[in-house]
């Protein structure tokens, strides 16, 4: 099989998929051109993640990785969030297809990008 | 679960009248039809026979045939074979930009070792225009490949004018008839292309058998070399089965044609139709009346079609997508581009292809799930009905 | 009448089992496996499979298999590949004059675009000297090429000493498998060669399969192009029954390997010494020590060995010869001439080539036929006994 | 098939085989190493083959073509047997496979050498 039964399983029944409105958050990364955008939505209280939601455009892997980023950070502190790593995304999934290691990525950063909207808007 | 199968571009099943047809070669009648003995020459007459059935088929009586391992073998048999054997007059090619990968790549390896080639892009129909064609001749033009129908978009090329275009200008001319061999008239008579392929398991022939069509007194190289099978142009031990089996499979999809096409092409039509009226921003692909009888192309704004094709999986049905998802590149379908479509909205197409064992039901079940499986897609899609719309933005990306 | 098949060198029959085993895929399971439905990608998984299991019995897991459309193909494919890969380090190329078409028509085919191919000839053994080989090698030498066995003479070549001397020279060596794999050991690990060739309807797998095996690490070019199956090394759909019937033809030839290798060897031996002693002037080709066990190559002097063959097929019996008067070559066995066999010798060449369904019976009805059809070939014949011996007369001749 | 009923029929059935002892003409042809050799044996009487006969190593064109080319031979005038091409022994046999052709060749040069030996030892 191209993807694994957890990568499938995510990707079947993504959880904490929509938005947040009034997020303290919002993480914007990839481009449509290349066919995978995500956006994470975070509600952050006491420096500490206590709502995630993502809207994702894009293939198996990029739903999959979505969904398990949003899992990962729940209940997160803000620092601790800021560690995980697209290998750490990656092995919770147990793997992706070689072809489609970059999506791991996109959650990566795609969670770089929430946070530090968040510790700007709070900085500012 | 019963499948749904809506690839037929892909592959299709070999019909049961094929495999009865070629039982017997694959169980007694095993033998080396270059042999000497008689089981083997008695082999060796029924490959003839299937050699002669394809000709007077595709009206080919000035074309000898030679047998391939499919289409990807001939196409690169016709390129390469064309090219280095007709180098000394000149190394310019012109190729479509819309063909199959096993065109195309081949044109590409061969610019690294020295041929220049000119890519023709299509209008937003999927057609190519004769006229872009014409201004790009030069000289030393040598070869000019234009399939016949488009794999994703089922589009049909006006190979005919190309053909005596190319005629008159001594250049050679190939087709990649994969797409039509066996779905619509294929008369090599009237083409008057060069060289042309055709693919077996495309009109319900057995895999891995295929072949190109060369018009006599074409100068072609072979790929390989070994024995003196094919008129020293494609040695090996001939593949009985695949051969017999595709003469089969091309008779049986001749003498049908006319009415599958008219079959398929109303289901095609219904589902085209089903799906404009059930889901907003969705656009057909290529154009609408040149096309084959059994294709659709369409693009399914905000969503990305590998993910939408999983969830038709779920629910039992095998499609397509014309972006390479599954390959190691991110770059959706290099057709859609070529035909001047946006990166996002390729990259959301979805090609259903139909065939022979398709009826109502399967168009009724799409047209009740696919919306389904769209809205589902779109509820966790940052584009679309009430949101931003595509390409206004672009995020930070490091890929 | 009843063949009695004697050509299993030249191919043989699908195996009942393997042809139960691919059934499905040649009816229900027809899904192109590159697609990325459910359907699809169980193929998949069955190809994958097919791939590990060969190579696992082939201990060669330090190896990447390539599926082909047979022998040919994969020679072509590991000699251009090679030569192609490789020419920035030299263009010499070493070619045992024994090997199969396949592989000395490549290498002259290499030597038109600038190549140059030392050719060794053998021993009267039939058997490449490796002190030939060693005074052959070159500074620009890339590439040697040795069978495994060879076709004609089922004689067994020192593949390892080869690898070994090979390797510490850093130069690419490729054999030519497709008369041992199945029928005695073969072991990459053992064997050590870079590029190695098989083919499926040798061993009672479907026509038109063969692999490349490549260990890791050797760099070769591949031989088309198009979409990025088998690793972007060998485009084109799949052939799903060709590639899961050889994994499952090969597991079931190398579990019976050693009781077949065993009975067909008696066989042969049996047949070999009713020849020697029934039919006087002949003579074995090659070394009786170093041969695969099912082969027999012997040479009938005073008669030629086409029309020796068909009076054999006239009986009923399904033999093959050296000579290649089914080809328009006039030349006999280009095997038996680098052996030194004079050529009037080469012409009366038999080749016999047991099978698993060959038994006694069959061995006894060529003992009882064939010295009647060689003493009726003799009659006629203008050499022999009490005529003139061959050879100590030219006559005029004008082709 | 390679080749077609009427060859296999001379090729399986090959009349006039044998030797004629004290011939008058005798014509060899083709040579050991290229794996076709024809004797023909000429028996003349009143300037009229009165028998042929023909030895042959060769291939089944060469048998059959042989076959044939005695067949053709008897009865005739010398002078005649002189016209016989290798076309005629091929249009007699129906056609060859292309690869086989030089094999009617080796038939007409035998009929040539074995009457050009009568002739020769008449004259001498
Ligand atoms: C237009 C076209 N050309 C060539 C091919 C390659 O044919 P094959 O799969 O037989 O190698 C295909 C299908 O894969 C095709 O659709
Ligand atoms: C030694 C050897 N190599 C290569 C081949 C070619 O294999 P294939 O018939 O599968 O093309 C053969 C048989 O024909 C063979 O005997």
């Amino acid at each position: 099989m191209l993807y694994n039964k957890k990568v499938m399983d995510y990707f079947r029944n993504p959880e904490n998929q929509g938005r947040i409105e009034n997020a303290d958050g919002i993480g914007k990364v990839g481009n449509p051109v290349c066919g995978d955008v995500m956006v994470i939505y975070l509600k952050i209280d006491d420096e500490t993640i206590r709502d995630v939601k993502f809207e994702t455009f894009g293939c198996v892997a990029a739903i999959a990785t979505s969904s398990m980023a949003a899992e990962m950070l729940k209940g997160k502190k803000v620092e601790e969030a800021l560690k995980i790593t697209n290998q750490a995304v990656e092995e919770s999934l147990e793997g992706l297809p070689p072809a489609k290691r970059h999506c791991s990525l996109l959650a990566e950063e795609g969670i770089q990008a929430a946070i530090h909207d968040y510790l700007k808007k709070k900085g500012g | 679960m019963k499948t749904i199968y809506l690839d037929h571009n892909a592959t299709t099943p070999m019909d049961k009248r094929v495999l009865d047809f070629i039982y017997p070669y694959l169980t007694d009648e095993f033998y080396n039809p270059s042999s000497i003995h008689l089981p083997g020459q008695q082999v060796r007459e029924e490959i003839e026979k299937s050699r002669k059935k394809i000709l007077e088929l595709l009206e080919g009586e000035n074309y000898n045939l030679y047998f391939t391992s499919g289409g990807t073998e001939a196409d690169n048999f016709a390129i390469q074979g064309a090219a280095y054997g007709n180098q000394k007059k000149g190394r310019h090619i012109i190729c479509s930009s819309i063909e199959h990968h096993a065109v195309i790549d081949t044109c590409k390896a061969l610019e690294k070792d020295g041929f220049e080639v000119t890519y023709l892009s299509t209008g937003s129909d999927g057609v190519v225009n004769l006229d872009d064609l014409k201004q790009s001749i030069r000289k030393d033009t040598i070869l000019v490949t234009v399939m016949h129908a488009n794999n994703e978009t089922g589009v049909i090329q006006p190979v005919e004018e190309i053909a005596r275009f190319c005629r008159e200008k001594g250049i050679i001319f190939h087709t990649d008839a994969v797409q039509t061999a066996g779905k619509i008239p294929l008369s090599l008579k009237k083409i008057g292309a060069d060289l042309v392929v055709i693919s077996s398991h495309k009109f319900y022939g057995p895999k891995a058998a295929g072949a190109l069509l060369v018009r006599k007194g074409t100068r072609i190289f072979p790929l390989f070399h070994g024995g003196s099978q094919e008129k020293n142009l494609r040695p090996g031990t001939e593949n009985t089965p695949g051969i017999i089996g595709m003469a089969r499979a091309l008779e049986i999809a001749v003498s049908e044609m006319e009415t599958e096409g008219i079959r398929q092409k109303e289901l095609r039509d219904r589902l085209e139709e089903g799906i404009l009226n059930l889901i907003p921003d969705v656009q057909v692909n290529g154009s609408r009346e040149k096309r084959v009888p059994g294709t659709l192309n369409v693009s399914i704004k905000y969503v990305e079609g590998e993910a939408l094709l999983m969830y038709l999986s779920d629910e039992g049905i095998a499609a397509s997508s014309g972006s390479a998802c599954s390959s190691s590149s991110l770059e959706p379908s290099h057709v859609l581009l070529s035909m001047g479509i946006a990166h996002e909205i390729a990259h959301g197409s979805i090609r259903f292809s139909l065939g022979k064992m398709n009826g109502e039901e399967d168009v009724e079940a799409v047209l009740k799930i696919l919306p389904e499986v769209v809205k589902k897609l779109r509820r966790f899609s940052p584009f679309g009905k009430d949101k931003e719309e595509f390409g206004e933005n672009v995020y930070a990306h490091t890929h």
